[in-house]
């Protein structure tokens, strides 16, 4: 045979690579917006109003979380503001029409996995039909059937405790960064720990050597758009709540803020890259910058300007970085 | 090891005209796929025909062309930004950002040539996609960050520009709004232009070597730079055609309905994208004929033109739309799938 | 004339943590056919690309025609005329074969710079024809075989009037009788007055085609030869460093009872009628000419091809077989062909990609347990001899025979009964060519039913037990060990007479 | 949150008099205050024009102004303002609102926290204000609309309305007050053959009127109570040389309409004046804060230039103050009107 030869199995720690992980910088803007804010607002870093600023974004951050599966598998998904309206029209009509808020949470929640389960069969069944074609199309027609069920009309008047979820405290802390952190750590945990997660990383780098591979590669894709479906109709809940009420536009044009956010995050459209935690941050970076502008009452054409210059100067110096590495 | 005869006697084994019969099933393939679509187009006018009787009058014909150039134009350009496997989600910002620049300077100065008024459109179009291919192409940075990116800041730029005012129709000129109304040789001016934009783009697309090149990046980007075809040049190119057509169609846009505003055609950007979706273009990139996507345009253009027409509830509409549009994709794969099962069933094993 | 057409002197090529080429030389006179070998990672490739400007060389200069030039891409390389074909096809799938010709060097009319289709299509068609391609310029290159795609490669550089040109393992991908036709090209391009430069691992390409040989080893310059100065012997310890004693180690086995039986296997389309055996510790070569089915066939059992009709019997149990997993779950393994698409995950690093087909045993209730993970793709990596610095390499970093031994222990992590190998030494050097044909005789040995499925006739008769013959999606042939030659399986595999008369295991 | 708030009726009087009785002890307080106004959306001309009444008055009053708007009309977007607002702890809101019920929870948070809330031009519910600055009656414009559009076509005739979305609550109303006065027998020989839905959009405004415009060859007019509708069915009707066949008349602002209305297109239309509107949402917020008035029916206050208001009664539980009726353009007024707002 060949001469023997040996393989080092631990991972040399390289600084410099170390270092240059995107999530650092995200993190240092994170800081440096932080400390921006608090500059120039006084009421910045008030406790109650920092803990309350991120009741006020952390609606559509639930969706961020999936979204990054489907990205790192090379996929996206555009219907999730369309399922976000889909499930919570379903459970406030329900609702309205006599069925206890307990069961229409639950039919809202199935009501969002069953969203996400037709994307994914239909990505499946129709390989030739990638999924921004196949969400593009459902994209319009969940948000139709939303309109065919509440028509011009909006339903609301929940059971008090219902507004608990969006609006509540638990042990001074808000109910939904509870939720959020809950779920940001096991899906941080299934993307990272699991053998699904490095299917998901290895489809979206290469689907052909993962199904040669015995990676179940459309049961996978499959399950990461049902689980999007599923936390559509979470963030649904968590909306709803907030508005007290819902109505068919409801969401409308939250699916570019969420891959906005994931993008931001590093998690690469291109496939196989990018980590939860930078999505996290970007989700709170992207949050506590609208935060601040807002509590200075910058106006919202100067907030497009400054996020919009802030996500290409990010990125572009990243990349400046990294190519000069 | 290997002797010459066993190489002749297999070259003998190749039936020879096979290869011909083969080339030309492929061919006919590849045209089916706008055949098909095209087939559906013509079904569905049947069937709204039969519902309203009004629908293939010339006027409306005339109505559904006009409302659907602008749609088609911009389907151009993001064709090719697909093509290299890219997307642009700004233009609905900078068609804004053109239309209510060039309608404040019209505004101020009635006199302007409406030629002018559009090179000027075209311009500044142009210049927000050269803007956006330079960071793509040069900066590396991915085309829908940057095109998200820019999406904000061109919008924001709109209304900063115009101070939150509209510019409405009593402060157009007559000339100006005659852009839309006029016609060119009998024919629309919006639907001429819109014509002489597809065979520029047949042209450009089918016969020049920048053309094709762009097509290859698209393909395969690895080799186009080991064959040396200028991969940043080509990607830049094509963002600044897109930002180009957006801009001109800010100034049709705005021509046409009278009134310029900051969220002019918020949004747009994904029914154009599905307008090239529906026409074949591949988001895989290096797949996307300029004739899909005419039909693709139409067929949006077609379903904006018909719902109203036919007397469905206003609630159904979206979901009426978001199905035919389902169909239409389906029917295209069922289509597809059954010539590839017919052209394996006729290999001869 | 310059006595050379190509010279390059002491060059020097660095990658982030390899040094591919240390002051390397090498001479090209007009009108040769050179050929370039070393073992994989041995520098050529890398070569290849200074040569034709796509990397920069660190040191060293290059002089085309006796006059010195400093590239500046790979348009300054064409216009000196160098044109290559790369080891990994790189062609446009989208796009027709004429284009993928004409890529680069379009004819345009003067004045209007419009494309003249009808002068390409013809033209391309000319040189396809005279190349003896089976296909039509107009079609779609995606379309095509890999074999098929190396043709238009070579038309590619026929079209640009290149008068150096270079082959990096054109023949990997080919079958005999493909590459038969290879070497008649070959040998017109020179006829023609071009210079070529020709890698191969294959020691018939050189004996065939080349009037000299230069070998590198470990990115250093070994020496020129010209190829009947050297004997195949030292020209082996030049390459590898050592001496390879026997190639093809055939060991004797017991072979017992039967593992895997197919029964009138077929796919509409890709093949019919398919029958035959896999028995524990036996080896049995499939074959065939290029585009006859094999791949699908192997696919087929593996549960990733179509497959409308027949039985899969495993252990002589019917198995039923929907997806890779339910393959692997029954013991059977498949090594594909194509490992850049098929086995591989370039921008992972080694240990990940040998452990994926794995992952569920090497975690527990779903979570990975990274020690195990780390360890298992440690040993299989050192046992294959995978050339590199350690584990967490990136594969893509790796040259293509490394890179073949991290998909050869993928398999390892599986406990098998079955091995399908298609195309196992597609592109390997001899050394770790020998290294793997002892695994396969050591897995034989070991109780294994191994399919092996080669184009390259003395590994198909240096290995196998059996030979089953395909032809055009059917089986024609099934030889022992002891009646297999080359004109047999030949026959069979062109033979239109035994077509009717499939023979059954 | 929305848990600590029992019963409706229960909560606005209890806010009610709690605001009386803190209202009387700070009445004498004259130090600036900060108020807050936030509109549907940027860029909207309309608002803008409200925002800048909004700020004459306050400048009048020596306060502080905060004016905001969303970068897109959601009810989403307009709940960050409110959180945003209560963080900096601003004296009061006086909202344009992209839905009635939606804000509700966030509203009611900022009142919890001692904010006076109200709001003008698109009411929140009931439960979700103080007051509200009503700048027209909606019966008055349903009837009002449909009145003009009788007179127009004849008393005969189809007509067809063009609305903005589906959702939009003021449209809705108006179109239900339309459809009432359609009920009186003088207008039997009208038909309301449709409402279809522009969506406040540009290009599907104009297809719904062409669309509306081929199903009913015999259409005699359109009411398009939004501006981006009246506007586009204007262009509509002067591309197709529909003037005098096709009436049309609604709500719009007067200078996008000022080329219709001198064309003849449209003979007339309605509006009242945005920055009256603002002007008194300011002065309504400052009798809040200072507690000359609570938001219970019978109350009055001085609102500078506009003189005394008083607040009615709106619907069941809410209350409102009016503006006055809906303003006419014409052929005479429209020239004076187009280069205000
Ligand atoms: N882009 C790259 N980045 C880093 N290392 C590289 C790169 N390309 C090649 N190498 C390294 O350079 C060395 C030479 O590789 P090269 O591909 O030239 O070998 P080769 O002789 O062509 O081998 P084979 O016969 O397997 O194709 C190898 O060690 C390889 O890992
Ligand atoms: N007459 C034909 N028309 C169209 N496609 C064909 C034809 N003959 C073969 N093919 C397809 O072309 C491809 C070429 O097959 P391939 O070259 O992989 O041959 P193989 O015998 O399977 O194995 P190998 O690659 O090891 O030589 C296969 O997918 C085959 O189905
Ligand atoms: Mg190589
Ligand atoms: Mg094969």
């Amino acid at each position: 045979m060949m001469e023997p030869r040996v393989l080092s199995d631990r991972k040399a720690f390289d600084a410099k690579r170390f270092f240059l992980q995107w999530e650092w910088m995200l993190l240092l803007l994170l800081v440096a917006v932080n400390v921006m804010n608090a500059q120039i607002s006084p009421y910045y870093l008030d406790f109650a109003n920092l803990r309350d600023a991120t009741m006020a974004f952390l609606d559509k951050a639930f969706i961020v979380l999936p979204m990054v599966l489907v990205i790192i598998l090379a996929d996206i998904d555009i219907s999730v503001a369309s399922t976000v309206a889909l499930s919570s029209v379903v459970m406030a009509d329900l609702y309205n029409r006599g069925v206890p808020m307990e069961l229409a949470i639950v039919i809202c929640l199935l009501t969002g996995t069953l969203c996400g389960l037709l994307n994914g069969w239909l990505i499946v069944r129709y390989r030739e039909l990638s999924a921004v074609i196949v969400t593009l199309i459902t994209m319009i027609v969940y948000r139709g059937i939303a309109y065919v069920i509440l028509e011009d009309q909006a339903a609301g008047h929940f059971p008090e405790w219902f507004g608990f979820l969006g609006w509540g405290y638990v042990a001074g802390v808000p109910f939904i960064l509870i939720v959020f952190v809950i779920f940001a750590v096991l899906f941080g945990l299934l993307l990272h720990k699991t053998t699904f997660g490095r299917h998901v990383y290895a489809i979206g780098n290469n689907p052909t050597a993962s199904r040669f591979s015995g990676v179940p590669v459309d049961r996978v894709r499959m399950i990461v758009f049902t689980l999007t479906g599923f936390m559509a109709a979470v963030t649904a809940l968590f909306l709803t709540s907030r508005m007290g009420s819902t109505r068919p536009n409801i969401a409308n044009m939250y699916e570019l803020e969420v891959i906005a956010m994931a993008v931001l995050g590093g998690i690469s459209t291109a496939g196989g890259k990018g980590r939860m935690i930078g999505a996290i941050l970007a989700v709170f970076l992207i949050g506590l910058l609208r935060y601040g502008l807002g509590l200075i009452n910058v106006n919202a054409q100067t907030q497009l300007i400054i996020i919009g210059s802030l996500l290409i100067a990010a990125v572009a110096v990243s990349n400046l970085r990294r190519n000069k590495a | 090891m290997a002797d010459k005869p066993m190489a002749q006697q297999a070259a003998q084994a190749v039936p020879s005209g096979g290869a011909v019969r083969r080339a030309s099933l492929s061919v006919h393939i590849m045209r089916f796929r706008e055949l098909g679509l095209l087939g559906f187009v013509v079904l569905l006018a049947l069937l709204v025909q039969w519902r309203n009787p009004s629908f293939l009058t010339l006027e409306n014909i005339n109505d559904l062309l006009r409302n659907a150039a602008i749609l088609s134009i911009l389907a151009l350009g993001m064709m090719l930004v697909i093509v290299t496997r890219g997307i642009d989600l700004s233009i609905g910002a900078t068609l804004a950002l053109s239309g209510m620049i060039t309608a404040l300077t019209v505004s101020a100065n009635p006199g302007m040539h409406p030629m002018a008024a559009l090179l000027l459109g075209t311009a500044i179009g142009l210049a927000c996609g050269s803007l956006l291919g330079w960071f793509v192409a040069r900066l590396g940075i991915l085309p829908i960050i940057a095109t998200l990116g820019m999406m904000n800041v061109f919008r924001g730029l709109t209304f900063t520009i115009s101070g939150g005012k509209w510019v409405s129709a009593h402060q157009m000129p007559d000339s100006f709004t005659g852009i839309a109304t006029g016609s060119i040789l009998g024919i629309n001016t919006l639907i001429f232009i819109a014509i002489v934009a597809y065979a520029v783009f047949h042209y450009f697309v089918n016969h020049t070597r920048t053309g094709r090149q762009i097509y290859a990046v698209g393909s395969n980007p690895e080799a186009a730079v080991i064959s040396g075809i200028p991969k940043e040049r080509l990607l830049w190119l094509v963002y600044a055609i897109m930002g180009a057509l957006s801009g001109l169609c800010g100034v049709l846009w705005v021509a046409k309905f009278a009134s310029a505003q900051g969220d002019t055609a918020m949004g747009y950007e994904l029914t154009v994208i599905a307008a090239c979706v529906l026409g074949g273009v591949s988001i895989a990139g290096g797949v996307g004929k300029v004739s899909g996507v005419l039909v693709g345009s139409l067929l949006i253009g077609m379903l904006n033109n018909a719902l109203p027409l036919l007397n469905v509830s206003p609630f159904w509409q979206t979901a009426i739309q978001g199905g035919i549009i389902l169909l239409a994709v389906l029917a295209n794969v069922w289509v597809k799938r059954s010539v590839d099962r017919n052209h394996l069933l006729r290999r001869r094993i | 004339m310059a006595e050379f057409v190509l010279e390059l002197n002491g060059i020097t090529k660095t990658f982030p943590g390899v040094k591919a080429l240390d002051n390397v030389h090498f001479r090209l006179k007009p009108g040769e056919i050179h050929a370039l070998m070393g073992e994989n990672g041995a520098g050529k490739s890398t070569f290849i690309k200074i040569i034709t400007g796509v990397y920069r060389p660190d040191e060293g200069d290059m002089l085309v025609n006796g006059r010195k030039v400093e590239l500046k891409g790979p348009r300054h390389a064409a216009e000196l005329g160098i044109a290559a074909i790369y080891q990994h096809v790189t062609c446009y799938p989208d796009l027709t074969v004429t284009e993928n010709i004409f890529m680069g060097h379009e004819r345009v009319e003067k004045g209007t710079r419009r494309l003249l289709w009808k002068e390409m299509h013809e033209e391309a068609q000319r040189l396809l024809d005279e190349l003896g391609a089976d296909f039509h310029s107009r079609m779609t290159m995606g379309a095509l075989s890999v074999a098929q795609q190396q043709i238009v490669e070579i038309a590619k550089a026929l079209s640009a009037n290149a008068k150096i040109i270079i082959m990096d393992e054109p023949t990997a991908a080919l079958t005999v009788r493909e590459c038969e036709q290879l070497y008649a090209i070959t040998e017109r391009l020179r006829a023609g007055g071009a210079s070529i430069i020709f890698i191969s691992h294959r020691f018939e390409d050189m004996y065939r085609l080349a009037d000299n040989v230069t070998v590198f080893r470990d990115g250093k310059y070994i020496g020129t030869w010209g190829v009947h100065d050297i004997s195949n012997k030292d020209l082996i310890v030049a390459m590898v460093g050592r001496e390879v004693t026997q190639l093809f180690p055939k060991k004797e086995t017991q072979i017992g009872d039967e593992v895997l039986r197919v029964e009138g296997l077929g796919a509409t389309g890709y093949f019919a009628d398919i029958n035959f055996s896999v028995r524990r510790g036996e080896i049995v070569g499939l074959t065939g000419l290029v585009g006859s089915g094999r791949s699908e066939v192997c696919q087929a059992i593996f549960g990733i091809g179509p497959r409308d009709r027949g039985k899969i019997y495993v252990e002589g149990r019917e198995a039923s077989i929907r997806r890779p997993a339910d393959a692997m779950a029954l013991g059977i393994g498949y090594l594909p062909e194509d490992r850049q698409k098929q086995g591989l995950i370039l921008n992972w690093e080694i240990a990940g990609n040998i452990t994926l087909p794995a992952l569920r045993r090497l975690a527990r209730m779903g979570w990975i347990r990274r020690k195990a993970e780390w360890s298992v793709a440690k040993m299989l990596a050192e046992k294959l001899g995978v050339k590199a610095t350690g584990i967490f390499d990136l594969v893509g970093s790796l040259s293509g025979g490394n890179q073949q031994k991290v998909v050869v222990a993928k398999l390892l992590t599986s406990e098998l009964k079955v091995l399908i190998l298609d195309e196992p030494t597609k592109g390997v050097d001899v050394g770790a060519k020998s290294a793997i044909y002892e695994i396969i005789g050591e897995l034989a040995a070991q109780g294994y039913g191994i399919l092996l499925v080669s184009s390259e006739m003395p590994e198909v008769i240096g290995l196998s037990d059996r030979i089953v013959v395909m032809r055009e999606g059917r089986i024609t042939a099934i030889l022992d060990r002891s009646e297999a030659t080359q004109e047999t399986i030949l026959e069979a595999a062109m033979d239109d007479s035994t077509r009717e008369t499939g023979a059954s295991a | 949150g929305g848990n600590n708030n029992s019963g409706n009726t229960g909560n606005s009087g209890a806010s009610g008099t709690e605001g009386n009785s803190s209202g009387q002890a700070e009445a004498k307080d004259d130090t600036p205050k900060k108020h807050a106004i936030i509109f549907k959306n940027a860029g909207n001309p309309y608002g803008e024009k409200m925002i800048e009444g909004f700020r004459e008055a306050m400048a009048e009053l020596g306060h502080e102004v905060i004016a905001k708007a969303p970068d897109q009309p959601t009810a989403e977007a307009q709940i960050q303002i409110i959180e945003e607002l209560i963080a900096q702890k601003v004296d009061s809101i006086a909202i344009a609102a992209n839905d009635s019920d939606a804000l509700e929870p966030a509203l009611k948070k900022a009142m919890d926290r001692g904010i006076k809330v109200l709001s003008l031009d698109s009411a929140v519910n009931a439960n979700s204000r103080l007051v509200h600055v009503n700048q027209a009656d909606p019966e008055r414009i349903g009837r009002t609309l449909i009145q003009a559009i009788h007179e127009m076509i004849g008393g005969e005739g189809q007509i067809a309305i063009l609305s903005a979305t589906s959702q939009a609550t003021n449209q809705n109303i108006w179109i239900e007050w339309m459809k009432k006065e359609l009920e009186n027998p003088v207008y039997a020989n009208i038909e309301l053959v449709k409402v279809a839905y522009g969506d406040d959009l540009r290009d599907k405004s104009v297809s719904e009127t062409e669309g509306l415009l081929k199903s009913y060859p015999d259409l005699k007019g359109i009411i398009a109570p939004t501006t981006v509708g009246i506007a586009a069915a204007g262009k509509v009707l002067t591309d197709k040389g529909l003037k005098g066949q096709v009436q049309l008349t609604g709500l719009g602002l007067p200078s996008e309409m000022a080329e219709y209305i001198e064309s003849g297109v449209c003979q007339w239309m309605y509006l009242w004046n945005p920055i009256d509107v603002g002007y008194l949402a300011a002065y309504a917020a400052d009798a809040l804060v200072k507690g000359d008035i609570t938001g219970a029916v019978g109350e009055t206050f001085k609102a500078g230039r506009l003189g005394e208001k008083s607040i009615v009664r709106d619907g069941e539980d809410g209350t409102q103050i009016m503006l006055g009726d809906p303003f006419r353009f014409d052929q005479s007024n429209i020239a004076e009107w187009k280069n205000v707002y």
